[in-house]
């Protein structure tokens, strides 16, 4: 398999003269995404040209998150940067289409942006050992 | 000519407010009218015939604005070459034949020494009638208040000219100057249907509506055999009386909602229940089955079809166009988009009796128009041609059914709302309860707007009339070279 | 009387046929489409059906445009079958669809409404030429009387042959079928959900199907007309009809509604307009081959107290 | 009466599923299933429709749009829940913006199983919605 | 002519029997191997429960003290990932496709 | 003068998935369309917090169910990597040949929805008809019609055997003769020609730029396919990507058709070069690090990113799907086209709505 990729950890304020380099070599923006860790949210800007994909990467603090939008440059990040905000609660500014929060309309507000940080070894009941006798039925069927 | 006398009465409630100069200026006008249609002399004729074109410049210049004024002028430039084409034909005839009067133009048998005469009549009224290569100085004059509209279009100025083609009609008939003037007609005809289609400005609407109107009269006259006359005449009176009906409701509604834009009239039967239906007969008097328009397109497109059925493919295009435009209004004024608001104090009593006379005079044209027919239009068209014309008897047994089924129409609603559970519209599942809004992009809350089709994408009004009128312009040339020579 | 109970059988015989037409439609369109299709008998189910369900409006008076629509649609095929005038049935029916397209304004939905201003559309555009078919019927057998024309002895597709042409295809927008089914299909319309019949429900709709039915059945007896000289041909053919309208139906896309206009309107202008030409060419010079009709029409009857003599032709 | 039982008509939406129980929802429709034999047609309208055909848990914001189009159809009118998700919430039960099975939003009377429901299970669900349908009826009458 | 090909074909089939099953009168077409509904098999069951703690969607219930196995078939995706699991080879992958239920029940063994 | 402002969706016959738009028209023409998204978002990303690595190869595969397999495959790719799994050779041509077949029957499907979305019902059925047979293979191979469920971790979880295989040929054949039949319309037929060609017009650098991936952009007449990276054995088949330069409906309706063409042609190169050997190994452990994995859907562009700390759950699973990638590029052709082009233009991306709001 030839999956080429490249990682690099940039400051946040290089970020906006970083992606206008990526466009001016004619790369494509492939996806914004964001992960979060305990105290930070992770961001991966990933671009392809010619099928080798370069991957930017900086961190921003999880509460009051800020970045610049970069919709300016790539028309097509308002998608990824909408979809940051209201998973994420990343204040994303500039938006070239701004859905206000409004872009997916969740049951948790900002699910993957609450101030508790998910556990590193996570309880879940697919994998936790159960006392033996009773295996567990999420929501007793009616 | 009794006709002619019924058919004013009908004209006549509407002028029943504003100021005395104007309403001395439409007395002036009213009298002209009357002389030019009992003259029989063709210099009294014409002296009316002018007096018209001036009382009608002065009126649509009552309103003093540069826009008016321009609009005014163009009137009076137009109206006076049609008057200028007019005294031609006074000059020539008096000089080929030593006479002046009508009826004798009219009888003379030699082709020759009348036709160019009746060439430059017929031009006369063709620019009276805003046929197509003049037909801008009739909607330059919606400028003006809406009595003057009403009264230019439906009832008299306009008239005039159609009603000088159809007098000249047994001259015309089956020579080329009469298929040229046909021609005008259908082509003024399909083109002002299809550009009324593209304004959404009500009065802009009626104005093409009539051009159109007239275009049909006009070609009626052109093809000149009795039934088309007769059919012709018919035309007149319902147009006169529903057309009038049509203006004066859409003053009111301008005068209430200080708008007159078809979008804005939506839901107009719920707002001004009483306005709305009046509306909704003059239009159905305009275009729908039973009422008297529709009879008279029928006896048009039967005597076309027997004089030459080539130019029915005028009417034929044209009425096609004609619908579509009058039930997307029909169409406004029923829907409702937003809550019903209506409007107190919807008419003023002269309205009112205003109104309510050319909306029944609407009906009652359509259910004694055989009656009509028999006394007052026969007559006229046998004294001219010998014999007369009518659509079968049977026929409008039928057409009276139909009518019959129109007045039963609001019966129904005797039965209104009952038995049935009232929801929402169908809006994709995203509508919100009460009203025509939903949740739209970004969870916005989105009002549902419905505007009509003006058919852009097709048809373009100033291309439309551009080549109209280029078109009818090389015809009238040729129809005024061909008489000659 | 021979008229009332033609009118009678019409009445009756007439959603019957046109329901069985509709459903051999569906099963004909099925088998097209590889599939096996309904029961014959599904367009009755359905509105039977839906003769049952609860009704519900949007605005309480919409139904009643719809009432008279259905009524309006009868009594056109009444006039057809009665043997009456031509124009006056294309009037009544014009009447009828303006009943239906004002329904669909009043429910004030989008959807009905751009189903409403389609169908407007689509009605501008075969307008012409039903007109032109009743001109160029009326041409061949001076009289625009159904039953003058029927009883006429010339096979009226020979002389009409770009007309009769032109009138298929103008059957095609009637019938609401692809490629022209721009206002509402059969099914699930892909811009317009139901297009013009998407706020009626239950009884309402009931009846809008109903009067389809009748409006096929009163159309088929049109393209009858002009094989009537040959009665057997012309049921053939009108049968045949149907089945070339269900053959384009499913071989064809749903064209824009520019297209649908312009394209009628050309089919009008040429052959429509062009038939009339010819036909009124041909008369012109004098041939002996035209029988010399002389049933005085019912079109325009003289009454002038002189004279009864007929001048329906040119006086030159 | 018999006529419900052989007109019935249907109206589909996707709750929020992952397209499998939609695509033979609409499978259902073409010829290999060809629904239309037992008189089903899609109509795509809710005021036209019998059946309402469900697929996928319900989410934030397909809730409403479900409430609102099975408000607009007319009585008699019966759900069905095709597929696990639409049952019960299925594999996405535990995702945050998922609040379960249709019946958390509207009364469902048919279920159909399966992930995705194979179109047999779905003309099976349609069957058993008929019965469903004809008791509403009586009930109205 | 490749302008008339849709013609063509739609002439074709409506001349041709169509491939239609008539499946609610006639039983469907099985294809072997096909994963339908789950089946248990009393006989050697130990009731370890394996199968309830991997389900993915949690449609299954395992009572050790009680011996008693139960599903949940409007839950179960038919994904197979217990029966891959299960020690004893008491479950399997039928190939039928289950019935609709007008109501939510639990399927007791 | 007022406009006309309609809702379009969420439920609307020709969308089997719910997308709003909010239409603001005049006459017909679209002047403005505002998209509303979401109404599928489940929040499954979040989900591997609850489930552990494996059993989440269930819920990849149900991201979506028209292109499920190559989801599960993407997934399975990715944890492959961060673990170095070796995959055994057949597995790999095995997924392959099933990742193929799913773009056939997606790629059928879609030509059955844009048939549809041109009014043309009966090519709808058509295309249905032949995507049923395609459905048949894959049940007879995998056991699933639309959820395959035969990708693994380590693996697949099903064989071929050689029957099989040459029964699948076998029906390939038929199947092959029967999309020519149906593309051939798709190409050739004047309606819809009528109806695809220039509508929706995204010249080379618009489409570029805009991030289009897949037919989409290869209907603009980038060569750019996923399947060129060499993932499972696409190593050892050339795969040319099939661009066509109009950037209309029509190339991409024609781009898929011929994609059809290719799919079987890949299948059948596969099935000649299969090699013998084990399905699957054995996985144990947990995954620990990071990879983003892209592979080629019948949509376009897939991308994975996976993030793993060495604990059964996945500490971030994101994923980025061709449609997300494409909604851009219908927005910006949806300015300006007519109502009746609005069905056409919203599928002309294949949309796939609940891999983008996952």
């Amino acid at each position: 398999m030839n999956q080429e990729q490249t990682l690099e950890i940039i400051p946040l304020e290089t970020l906006l003269d970083r992606v206008r380099g990526m466009r001016a070599k004619g790369y494509r923006l492939v996806q914004i995404g964001a992960t979060r860790l305990p105290e930070q949210v992770e961001m991966t800007y990933s671009f392809d040209l010619k099928n080798s994909l370069a991957n930017l990467r900086f961190h921003v603090p999880a509460a009051e998150a800020r970045i610049p939008s970069i919709s300016s440059i790539y028309a097509c990040s308002f998608l990824y940067e909408n979809e940051l905000h209201d998973l994420f609660n990343i204040q994303v500014e500039g938006m070239s289409v701004d859905f206000k929060g409004n872009f997916y309309k969740t049951a948790v507000k900002y699910p993957f942006g609450s101030t508790k940080a998910p556990a590193a070894q996570p309880a879940t009941a697919a994998s936790t050992p159960l006392p033996a006798g009773t295996a567990p039925v999420a929501g007793t069927p009616t | 000519l009794g006709y002619m006398r019924e058919y004013h009465e009908s004209a006549h409630p509407e002028v029943a407010d504003r100021r005395p100069a104007f309403f001395a200026l439409l007395f002036i006008f009213m009298g002209a009218m009357f002389g030019l249609i009992f003259s029989n002399n063709l210099v009294w004729l014409f002296l009316f015939w002018e007096i018209t074109t001036v009382c009608s410049f002065l009126l649509i210049g009552y309103t003093r604005t540069q826009e008016a004024r321009q609009n005014a002028l163009k009137a009076l430039v137009m109206n006076l070459a049609g008057g200028f084409a007019f005294a031609l034909a006074i000059v020539w005839f008096h000089y080929k034949s030593g006479s002046i009067e009508l009826q004798t133009l009219i009888h003379t048998s030699d082709k020759a020494v009348v036709l160019l005469p009746a060439a430059l009549l017929c031009f006369a009224g063709i620019t009276k009638s805003a046929q197509l290569p003049f037909s801008s100085w009739l909607l330059g004059a919606m400028v003006a208040p809406t009595p003057v509209s009403a009264l230019l279009h439906s009832s008299t100025m306009v008239k005039a000219g159609v009603y000088l083609v159809l007098r000249l009609a047994p001259v015309v008939t089956g020579t080329t100057v009469g298929l040229l003037v046909g021609i005008v007609g259908g082509i003024t005809f399909v083109i002002a249907s299809l550009a009324a289609i593209t304004s959404s400005d009500a009065k802009r609407v009626l104005a093409w509506s009539t051009i159109g109107n007239l275009g049909l009269i006009v070609l009626c006259g052109g093809i000149g055999t009795a039934a088309a006359v007769w059919a012709g005449i018919l035309l007149i009176v319902f147009h006169a009386v529903a057309k009038c009906l049509l203006f004066l409701c859409v003053g009111a509604v301008e005068h209430k909602l200080h708008s007159r834009d078809i979008e804005d009239m939506s839901g107009l039967v719920m707002n001004m229940p009483r306005l709305g239906v009046m509306m909704l007969i003059g239009m159905a008097g305009m275009f729908l089955a039973p009422f008297g328009m529709l009879i008279s397109k029928w006896a048009v497109l039967k005597a076309v079809v027997d004089a030459s059925p080539l130019l029915s493919v005028f009417v034929v295009f044209g009425s096609s166009a004609t619908l579509f435009f009058w039930v997307k209004w029909m169409g406004k004024l029923l829907q409702v988009t937003s809550p019903p608001q209506r409007v107190h104090k919807e008419l003023v009593l002269g309205e009112t009796i205003a109104l309510y006379g050319l909306a029944l005079a609407t009906f009652l044209t359509c259910l004694f128009f055989p009656l009509i027919s028999s006394r007052f239009i026969v007559p006229f068209v046998v004294g001219v041609y010998g014999h007369g014309a009518s659509l079968g008897d049977g026929n409008l047994l039928i057409m009276t059914i139909m009518m019959g089924f129109i007045l039963l129409f609001p019966l129904a609603f005797l039965n209104y709302g009952r038995g049935v559970k009232v929801v929402d519209a169908y809006l994709g599942g995203a509508n919100l309860q009460g009203g025509l809004r939903f949740t739209g992009s970004a969870n916005q809350v989105q009002d549902v707007a419905l505007q009509n089709y003006y058919l852009h994408s097709v048809l373009d009004e100033g291309w439309l009339s551009r080549w109209g009128v280029l078109c009818c312009a090389v015809l009238l040339a040729t129809m005024i070279l061909q008489a000659c020579l | 009387m021979s008229i009332w109970l033609r009118i009678i059988v019409y009445l009756v015989a007439g959603p019957i046929v046109g329901g069985l037409l509709a459903g051999w439609d569906r099963r004909i369109s099925a088998r097209m489409q590889s599939r096996l299709g309904p029961p014959v008998f599904q367009p009755f189910y359905d509105v039977l059906k839906l003769w049952q369900k609860e009704n519900i409006v949007v605005r309480r008076s919409q139904n009643y445009y719809i009432l008279f629509f259905l009524l309006l649609v009868i009594f056109t095929g009444a006039l057809f079958f009665a043997g009456l005038d031509l124009l006056l049935v294309i009037f009544a029916l014009t009447l009828a669809a303006i009943f239906f397209v004002l329904g669909a304004f009043k429910a004030s939905s989008p959807y009905s409404f751009i189903g409403a201003q389609r169908e407007l559309i689509q009605m501008m555009a075969y307008e012409p030429m039903i007109l032109l078919t009743a001109i160029g019927m009326y041409m061949t057998t001076k009289s625009f009387n159904i039953q003058d024309i029927a009883s006429h002895p010339t096979l009226l597709v020979l002389v009409l042959p770009g007309i009769f042409l032109g009138f298929l295809y103008t059957l095609e927008i009637k019938f609401r079928k692809s490629p022209f089914d721009l206002s509402c299909s059969h099914h699930a319309h892909q811009e317009l959900v139901q297009g013009i019949t998407t706020e009626f429900s239950g009884r309402t709709l009931a009846m809008i199907e109903i009067a389809h039915w009748y409006e096929t059945v009163f159309l088929l007896g049109w393209v009858y007309l002009f094989f009537a000289s040959v009665p057997a041909l012309g049921v053939a053919v009108s049968l045949m009809a149907f089945l070339l309208i269900i053959l384009v139906d499913n071989v064809f896309a749903r064209l824009k509604w520019q297209t649908a206009l312009r394209s009628a309107w050309a089919v009008a202008a040429v052959f429509g307009f062009g038939n009339i030409l010819v036909l009124s060419l041909l008369r012109t010079t004098p041939s002996t081959s035209q029988p010399a009709v002389n049933v005085a029409p019912l079109a325009i009857n003289a009454v002038a107290p002189a004279t009864s003599a007929v001048e329906p032709v040119q006086k030159n | 009466m018999s006529s419900f039982s052989k007109s019935p008509w249907i109206i589909h939406y996707d709750a929020s599923s992952c397209n499998g129980c939609d695509i033979e929802t609409l499978a259902c429709l073409t010829p290999l299933f060809d629904v239309e034999r037992l008189g089903v047609v899609n109509t795509g309208n809710p005021k036209h429709a019998d059946i309402f055909l469900v697929t996928g848990a319900v989410n934030e914001q397909s809730n409403p749009v479900i409430r609102n189009i099975y408000e607009q159809m007319p009585e008699p009118k019966v759900v069905v829940a095709v597929g696990a998700c639409a049952s019960t919430g299925g594999i996405f039960k535990d995702c945050y913006n998922v609040s379960g099975g249709v019946d958390s939003v509207i009364p469902v009377d048919v279920y159909v199983p399966g992930c995705a429901a194979r179109p047999e299970a779905i003309i099976d669900g349609v069957v058993q919605a008929l019965a469903a349908l004809e008791k509403k009826q009586k009930a109205r009458s | 002519m490749a302008y008339f090909e849709m013609c063509r074909l739609a002439l074709k089939w409506a001349l041709t029997k169509p491939p239609t099953s008539r499946y609610p009168f006639q039983p469907r077409k099985v294809i072997p191997g096909s994963r339908g509904q789950l089946v248990f098999t009393k006989d050697n069951c130990v009731y370890c429960t394996v199968c309830a703690k991997k389900c993915p969607t949690g449609a299954l219930l395992v009572n050790r003290a009680e011996k008693k196995w139960a599903i949940d078939r409007l839950r179960c995706i038919s994904c197979g990932y217990c029966v891959d699991l299960c020690p004893k080879d008491s479950l399997a992958l039928s190939t039928s496709h289950g019935n609709a239920a007008t109501s939510r029940t639990q399927e007791f063994h | 003068m007022a406009r006309t402002v309609i809702p379009f969706g969420p439920q609307h016959p020709v969308l089997p998935e719910p997308i709003h738009l909010d239409l603001v028209v005049e006459d017909e023409r679209v002047l403005e369309a505002r998209p509303s998204i979401g109404f599928i978002h489940r929040g499954l990303e979040k989900l591997v917090e609850k489930k552990d690595y494996i059993e989440f190869t269930y819920i990849a595969e149900r991201i979506c169910g028209i292109c499920s397999f190559i989801h599960g495959q993407t997934y399975c790719q990715a944890i492959e990597a961060i673990m170095n799994i070796a995959v055994p050779p057949r597995a790999l041509y095995l997924r392959t040949v099933w990742g193929e077949l799913s773009r056939i029957h997606s790629h059928l499907l879609w030509l059955g929805l844009m048939a549809d979305a041109v009014g043309f019902e009966s090519l709808f059925m058509h295309s249905w008809r032949v995507r049923e047979q395609v459905l048949d293979i894959i049940e007879a191979t995998t056991g699933g019609r639309v959820i395959f469920g035969s990708c693994k971790i380590g693996g697949v979880r099903r064989d071929i055997d050689a029957a099989g295989i040459s029964d699948m040929l076998r029906k390939l054949e038929t199947i092959e003769q029967e999309i020519r039949r149906i593309t051939k319309v798709f190409i050739n037929d004047s309606s819809i020609k009528s109806r695809l060609c220039g509508v929706g017009v995204l010249s080379r650098e618009e489409a570029y730029d805009l991030g289009c991936v897949g037919p989409t952009l290869r209907g603009s007449g980038v060569a750019q396919d996923m399947r060129q990276l060499g993932y499972a054995a696409f190593a050892d088949l050339q795969v040319e990507p099939i661009t066509r330069t109009e950037g209309d409906s029509y190339s991409r309706c024609a781009v898929r058709c011929d994609e059809l063409l290719q799919s079987i042609d890949l299948i059948r190169k596969a099935m000649s070069k299969i090699p013998a050997g084990e399905i699957e190994i054995k996985v144990t452990g947990n995954p620990s690090g990071e990879v983003t994995m892209r592979t080629e859907q019948p949509r376009g562009e897939v991308v994975y990113c996976v993030k793993a700390n060495g604990t059964r759950n996945l500490q971030r699973f994101r994923v980025r799907t061709p449609t997300f990638a494409n909604l851009p590029a219908v927005l910006k052709v949806l300015q300006g086209c007519e109502l009746a082009d609005v069905p056409v233009l919203v599928l002309t991306i294949d949309p796939c709505i609940s891999c983008t709001e996952r």
